[in-house]
């Protein structure tokens, strides 16, 4: 009775043929459902996520959160739905109406769409497609598409902008992505969820630190949020590309920000923090979820840390960093890789061994090393231009004495 | 018909009307979500093709890239987009004539051809795809050659685009 | 490590240091020598190892320690490379790192290291000094550190990356190679002070003058490839190859292929180790640093010309029966006892202290070929070993001198030559380690009885050249040996006994440890050197050590060489020459003072003149090659043949091509070719005025024209061609 | 259970409207959208017969990597052309664009 999905799963299958149903309809009918089941499950965890955003916020700044409805005011977001529910839905005039109200069902759809590849556990898993690491990036840039249609279709000169932001942001941030989605790719010899996660018995995170923390900078630019949230920048262009939209479907906005945040944590928890494994994971399936979301939220949390206290980029800056130092590090990091891999595994697929595992390690420590010093030569010369000299205006001294001559 | 038929037609359906609209639509941006949509179809068509590889690709590049790039340049060069007066020059009518004609005329010389109704062949199933091209990509005994060449192109590609879009600070 | 392996990286360590220290550390002078000096470091520990695991070997002779590798393609088979040890390889590589070693140690004393830099240096100039202030603020002048340290260890270390291929090396091939590299160091160190002209003639002569044998010697492995169809000693030594090539007749008459290719390779030796004619270039060298000197006229380059004659001695001896000498061993006999009584008269004179022993060297390396030329094989690899390492010691020895002298002109200032042995006098007190070790070298070279190891080796010499009853090489080398104890006697009294002379000879100061202590290590191998090969029948002290080296040595001959049997005349002869030749140097030059002549200057009288001039051999030589080759090239090739001939036609077939294509031009290019050109021209602009209209500049109406273009070819193709 | 004809004329359908496009549309843009459904077709065709014909071999495969590289070459030299053409001439309609004419 560990795995409780597989069994009601194999009860319904027999209900239905039992119905006198087609078997390919029962496959049918039964994907139909789980994907039901898999969309409003996430849903309310994303109903929950509001509730957690608001209470950690809080928290980093010393407040004490929503705290009236329910207890730990667990019911606040129930309330935040309602209101959102029943604000007016408008649509501006001259916005294109058909986009205008497509996007942001793109925005949270986009991000539904990622769950189905994510391995629950060993039995449990949406769709185990030899190519899931693609699968993922793909989705993200739909992700992208949404944003821009928001954008575009809202006829305001600051949605627009925030579309443009976010298209030069995402596009320049979605290389160093895929360059160092290669790297757990790489180890575990297959571009498989389910297989990257079963050669997981050492955490990639060991093997390859750097890449893990490439993959969550970027990620957190592909979601848009601080310290890269340039697209929805307040301060700049007052709310980026969702600044039209009203009642629900900035709801939806939202909701698929906060989805897409834990989407990426559950991913990078796929990609290197074992996924579903854990003590029993193998024999109660079950297990493997809650270390899945565990280890999920966990990283949730790191976002939002890093949100709330890092300051915003700005744009120039930010497409610097991704193409001037991301890149680069990631492609140096992807051939390293690639290559230590290749002498000490060769090309099959050899179970991980400690050694390898400490020599993986070292190359990152390695690399690392060689990039902080890099980056401090770079820093001083930076430095050094910036702390130059500048023009000063001066005005010449009147010659008092000829003042006091002329009284 | 099958069930894998009927989404063959749909989708075959689905694609070749949004193309339609792709070159029919008079506002650009419309017409590039079309486009998506069909490339979205054509995805779909590799599916069934059983090359998810493809599908996938197809999604990663035309959708997130190119698609998206173009909206972009649609919108960078919106002044010009001419909403106004018809989206068509004068030799529209020609272009609909030799599109017609080439069409009839692959139709029927494909038909004409001994195999042009071959049946669907069994996949071996458990070679993997996408681990055996891989490897025959940097095989040099397989595909080594043109797939340096085109890393290339794309490198040439790059600098190219970045030179010529440059704008020079006056 | 197996020995093989170890032999091959034998002249490893050196060239690494050598493209290290050129490429890399030219900059430190510590790194560079600490380099250098860890190369030959390296590459003497493994000769030490090759050597004693030699020395281990049973029946080295027969089969010595070789191995090749495919090097390239010739034909249908390979031309190997490899490495081959046998006894006389040991040998060699024993003294040659030894020397080596030493003389790299003493290069860092004497380009000064430690010293300030100098007031004035110059890159290729020899340092002239720095001035210091020491506490109290006297101002001293001491001599500064080399300009061009680095360069200096660069080159000595292709030097030994030289000598050492060409010990190595089982083949001549890679033996030339080794060679042409140590003739091209010895260019470059002899010229090592640059901005001097007497080093930049001096380097040029070298070479020039070695390049003539080097050709002949081409020629002899040409010819011997040609005959045999390989250069590995394993083959070319072979007894049936040597028999072959004895009966073998060769293109001059009269000679054999073993016999002329013998002859070719000795005018090789010759030029390398300066035997007469080709001797002139080797005074001359002392232009470069004494260490050079060393390094060239001692251990290895001309050692190296006496090494191949050795090597070569299978087939110079190709055909020999019992005493009656071939051609090849004739012509060395002669030259050889020529050379060294020769160049012996020509150092009774000299006054440089370096070209003394430079003219011994001569007269020595003419004693080995002689010695060799009458079939002396072990005596003649003796007295190589032995001249190796007490010529060494005494070059490194008057070096010391040099630089204690260059002490004292400092200290005084006067303006003389720090290198004349006329300005020295009673060094022995200041420089007390110089003086023993010196005067050990020089007993060794005069071949003072017993204890010296030149003694030794002469004696075997000379036994040999009684015992095979060549009476005339004999008493030459017995004389010559005289003279060599003669002058040796009247370096040392010139330059150590008496008085102080100069000034600079009161003030020169004993030198530092970096370059006495090699005069030490020699010293030692000067005096011991010579006990390994004292034969049995020797009275009193004969047979107490074993005559090791005539068996080990002589065991690379195929037939093992009989020792002599003893005889007291060569021995008396050996005795009286060496003592007698000493005493009478101490006796004529004891008590010369300052500003007085040669007390031979006098007696000789003209003579004196003629051997001071060096049988006017430089002035011969100018007249007799260097202006005929610069009027030939000058007069002769440049104002007639260039200037005249060659230039004169020139013009005239310019002149007439000129007008001729005047006529081409005017009659047939501007009517016919243009004019076609511009028909064809116009006739294009027409056509392209009738189609422009078509270029509309409309991508799409292009794309039109093409589709209907393509559609109207295919359809053609589909119903008019295609159809059966 | 579909025969290759299925695709085949799909393909050309796609290519058929692509060149509609490239030849009919004024706007560069679209022109160069048409270019890329002409470039789907031939990804479709490929890969069809890659299926349908040699289902063993991957030359089809590789052939489809190599139209993707070029695809993405393309578009990317021609909207960057694009832009610097409407910065220069402030147009992007391909007739307008004839300054090569006579």
């Amino acid at each position: 009775m560990g795995d409780p999905v597989n069994a009601i799963a194999a009860w319904l299958r027999n209900l239905l043929i039992g119905l006198g149903l087609s078997p390919g309809l029962t496959t049918v009918l039964l994907t139909a459902l789980g994907v039901l089941v898999m969309a409003t499950f996430v849903t309310v965890i994303d109903i929950l996520l509001v509730w957690v955003e608001r209470k950690v916020v809080a928290r980093f700044q010393d407040r004490l959160g929503p705290n009236r409805l329910g207890p730990f005011g667990l019911i606040q977001p129930i309330a935040d739905v309602i209101k959102l529910l029943i604000k007016e839905d408008i649509t501006p005039r001259g916005a294109d109406w058909f986009v205008f109200n497509l996007a942001p069902i793109m925005a949270l759809a986009t991000v539904l769409l990622m769950w189905a590849v994510i391995p629950f556990a060993p039995t449990i898993l949406g769709a185990d497609i030899n190519v899931a690491v693609l699968y993922i990036v793909a989705v993200g840039a739909l992700g992208t598409l949404g944003i821009i249609m928001a954008g575009w279709s809202s006829n305001n000169k600051y949605a627009l902008l925030g579309a443009f932001r976010t298209v030069a942001q995402m596009v320049s941030y979605e290389v160093p992505m895929v360059i160092v989605l290669l790297v757990p790719v790489i180890l575990a010899r297959s571009m498989g969820l389910q297989a990257i996660v079963d050669s997981q018995s050492t955490w990639f995170f060991f093997l390859a630190p750097i890449a893990a923390l490439i993959f969550l900078i970027t990620s957190i630019a592909e979601l848009g949020r601080a310290p890269f949230d340039i697209n929805e920048a307040e301060s700049e262009i007052v709310a980026g590309f969702h600044i039209e939209y009203t009642g629900m479907k900035f709801g939806l906005f939202y909701a698929g920000e906060l989805l897409h945040a834990l989407t990426v944590s559950a991913v990078f928890s796929t990609l290197f923090l074992g996924g579903w494994r854990g003590p029993f994971a193998d024999q109660v399936p079950i297990l493997g979820v809650v270390y899945l979301f565990g280890k999920a939220f966990f990283i949730y949390w790191v976002i939002m840390w890093i949100k709330y206290s890092f300051p915003r980029l700005r744009i120039d800056h930010m497409l610097g960093f991704s193409w001037k130092f991301l890149t680069p590090l990631s492609l140096v990091l992807v051939i390293a890789t690639a290559v230590l891999d290749k002498i000490l595994r060769g090309t099959g697929n050899a179970p991980i061994a400690f050694p390898y595992v400490l020599l993986q390690l070292g190359m990152n420590l390695v690399i690392a090393a060689a990039t902080v010093i890099i980056l401090r030569e770079y820093a001083r010369i930076e430095r050094k231009r910036v702390a130059g000299v500048r023009p000063v205006a001066t005005a010449i001294e009147p010659d008092f004495k000829e003042l006091v001559a002329q009284e | 018909m099958s069930v894998i038929q009927l989404i063959f037609l749909i989708t075959a359906v689905i694609t070749l009307g949004a193309a339609i609209m792709v070159v029919a639509a008079r506002n650009l941006v419309h017409a590039a979500l079309w486009l998506i949509l069909t490339l979205f179809g054509v995805a779909v068509m590799f599916g069934l093709l059983s090359a998810p590889f493809f599908a996938v690709v197809q999604v990663v590049i035309y959708i997130g890239a190119i698609s998206i790039l173009m909206i972009f340049a649609i919108m960078l060069t919106r002044r010009g987009l001419l909403d106004s007066g018809s989206q068509f020059n004068k030799g529209w009518w020609v272009a609909g004539l030799l599109s017609l004609l080439s069409f009839t005329a692959l139709v029927w010389m494909l038909s004409t051809w001994e195999g042009f109704h071959t049946p669907l062949p069994e996949l071996s199933r458990d070679t993997d795809f996408v681990a055996a091209l891989g490897a025959q990509l940097v095989n040099p005994g397989g595909y080594v050659l043109p797939f340096e060449v085109a890393s290339i192109l794309l490198l040439a590609a790059l600098i190219g685009a970045v030179v010529v879009a440059w704008e020079k600070k006056a | 490590m197996t020995t093989e392996n170890i032999t091959w990286l034998l002249p490893l360590p050196p060239v690494l240091a050598f493209f290290l220290i050129v490429l890399l550390t030219n900059r430190s002078r510590w790194l560079s020598h600490t380099l250098a000096i860890g190369a030959v470091l390296l590459s003497f520990v493994g000769s030490m190892v090759v050597f004693f695991r030699a020395i281990g070997t049973e029946h080295l002779g027969e089969h010595p320690i070789t191995s090749a590798v495919n090097w390239f393609p010739t034909g249908s088979e390979w031309f190997r490379i490899g490495i081959w040890v046998d006894p006389f390889t040991a040998v060699s590589l024993f003294f040659v790192a030894w020397t080596v070693l030493m003389i790299f140690i003493y290069s860092v004393g004497y380009h000064n290291y430690g010293q300030p830099k100098g007031d004035h240096d110059v890159p290729g100039l020899p340092p002239h000094g720095a001035t210091i202030k020491d506490e109290h603020g006297h101002e001293h002048r001491v001599p500064s550190i080399e300009p061009m340290y680095s360069r200096f260890f660069a080159f000595i270390s292709l030097f030994a990356f030289g000598m050492y291929t060409l010990v190595v090396s089982d083949n001549l091939l890679t033996l030339f190679v080794g060679w042409e590299i140590m003739g091209l160091c010895s260019y470059l160190l002899i010229g090592f002070w640059y901005a001097k002209t007497t080093a930049r003639a001096a380097m040029i002569k070298a070479f020039l003058t070695t390049r003539v044998g080097d050709v002949f010697m081409l020629l002899g492995l040409a010819y011997l490839y040609f005959k045999v169809g390989s250069l590995s000693y394993e083959v070319i030594f072979a007894p049936e190859t040597i028999q072959r090539l004895a009966e073998l007749p060769s293109v001059i008459v009269g000679l054999s292929a073993a016999a002329l290719i013998g002859i070719l390779i000795f005018i090789g030796t010759v030029g390398k180790s300066a035997q007469f004619p080709l001797h002139v270039w080797l005074p001359d060298a002392m232009e470069g640093p004494t260490p050079v000197s060393a390094m060239i006229h001692a251990a290895t380059m001309v050692s190296a010309g006496v090494y191949l004659v050795i090597r070569f001695f299978p087939i110079l001896s190709a055909g020999m029966e019992h005493d009656s000498l071939t051609p090849p061993m004739l012509a060395m006999a002669v030259i050889g006892a020529f050379t060294a009584i020769f160049s012996a008269t020509i150092a009774l004179t000299q006054k440089d202290i370096k070209r003394v022993l430079a003219y011994s060297t001569i007269s020595q390396l003419g004693y080995m070929v002689a010695a060799l030329g009458i079939g002396a094989y072990v005596a003649a690899a003796f007295h190589l070993i032995t001249h190796a390492f007490f010529k060494a010691l005494l070059f490194l020895g008057s070096g010391s001198v040099i630089h204690g002298m260059e002490h004292g002109v400092m200290h005084t200032g006067e303006h003389i030559d720090p290198q004349d042995m006329t300005n020295m006098g009673g060094l022995r007190k200041k420089m007390p380690i110089t003086f023993w070790t010196f005067l050990i070298g020089g007993l060794a070279l005069s071949g003072f009885p017993l204890v010296t190891a030149g003694f030794w080796s002469k004696d075997e010499i000379l036994a040999d050249a009684f015992g095979h009853g060549h009476w005339a090489v004999f008493l030459t080398l017995a004389l010559a040996a005289f003279l060599t104890a003669f002058y040796t006697m009247r370096q040392i009294s010139l330059s150590f006994l008496g008085e102080p002379r100069t000034g600079a000879a009161e003030h020169a100061v004993e030198s530092r440890w970096t370059m006495t202590f090699p005069l030490a290590v020699l010293a030692v191998f000067a005096v011991a050197a010579g006990w390994v090969g004292i034969p049995e029948h020797f009275p009193v002290v004969g047979g107490l050590i074993p005559n090791w080296f005539h068996e080990f040595v002589g065991g690379t001959l195929a037939e093992h060489p009989e020792t002599v049997a003893f005889n007291w005349i060569p021995l008396l002869t050996s005795l009286v020459v060496a003592l007698g030749g000493l005493y009478l140097g101490w006796l004529v030059y004891r008590g010369v003072h300052a500003g007085q002549a040669d007390p031979l200057q006098r007696p000789l009288g003209p003579v004196y003149t003629v051997l001071f001039r060096k049988y006017y051999f430089d002035e011969l030589y100018d007249l007799l090659f260097v202006r005929p080759a610069i009027w030939l090239s000058e007069t002769f090739a440049y104002l007639w043949l260039d200037r005249g001939l060659i230039d004169g036609t020139l013009h005239l077939v310019a002149r007439a091509a000129f007008s001729v294509g005047g006529y081409l031009r005017n009659w047939i290019d501007k009517p016919i070719v243009n004019g076609f050109g511009d028909f064809v021209g116009e006739s294009v602009k027409s056509l392209g005025r009738t189609l422009r209209f078509i270029q509309t500049g409309r991508v799409q109406q292009y794309m039109v024209m093409a589709l209907v273009i393509a559609f109207g070819t295919l359809f053609y193709y589909l119903f008019f061609l295609a159809q059966p | 259970m579909i025969p290759l004809s299925y695709f085949l004329v799909f393909a050309a359908a796609l290519f058929s409207i692509g060149l509609y496009g490239v030849l009919a549309r004024k706007n560069a843009v679209a022109i160069l959208m048409g270019v890329e459904l002409i470039l789907n077709a031939v990804l479709v065709n490929v890969l069809a017969f890659w299926r349908y014909r040699t289902p063993d071999k991957l030359d089809g495969q590789a052939f489809a990597v190599m139209v993707f590289a070029v695809a993405a070459a393309e578009v990317a030299v021609g909207l960057a052309l694009f832009i610097s053409i409407y910065r220069r001439r402030n147009t992007i309609a391909a007739d307008e664009i004839d300054l090569l004419k006579w």
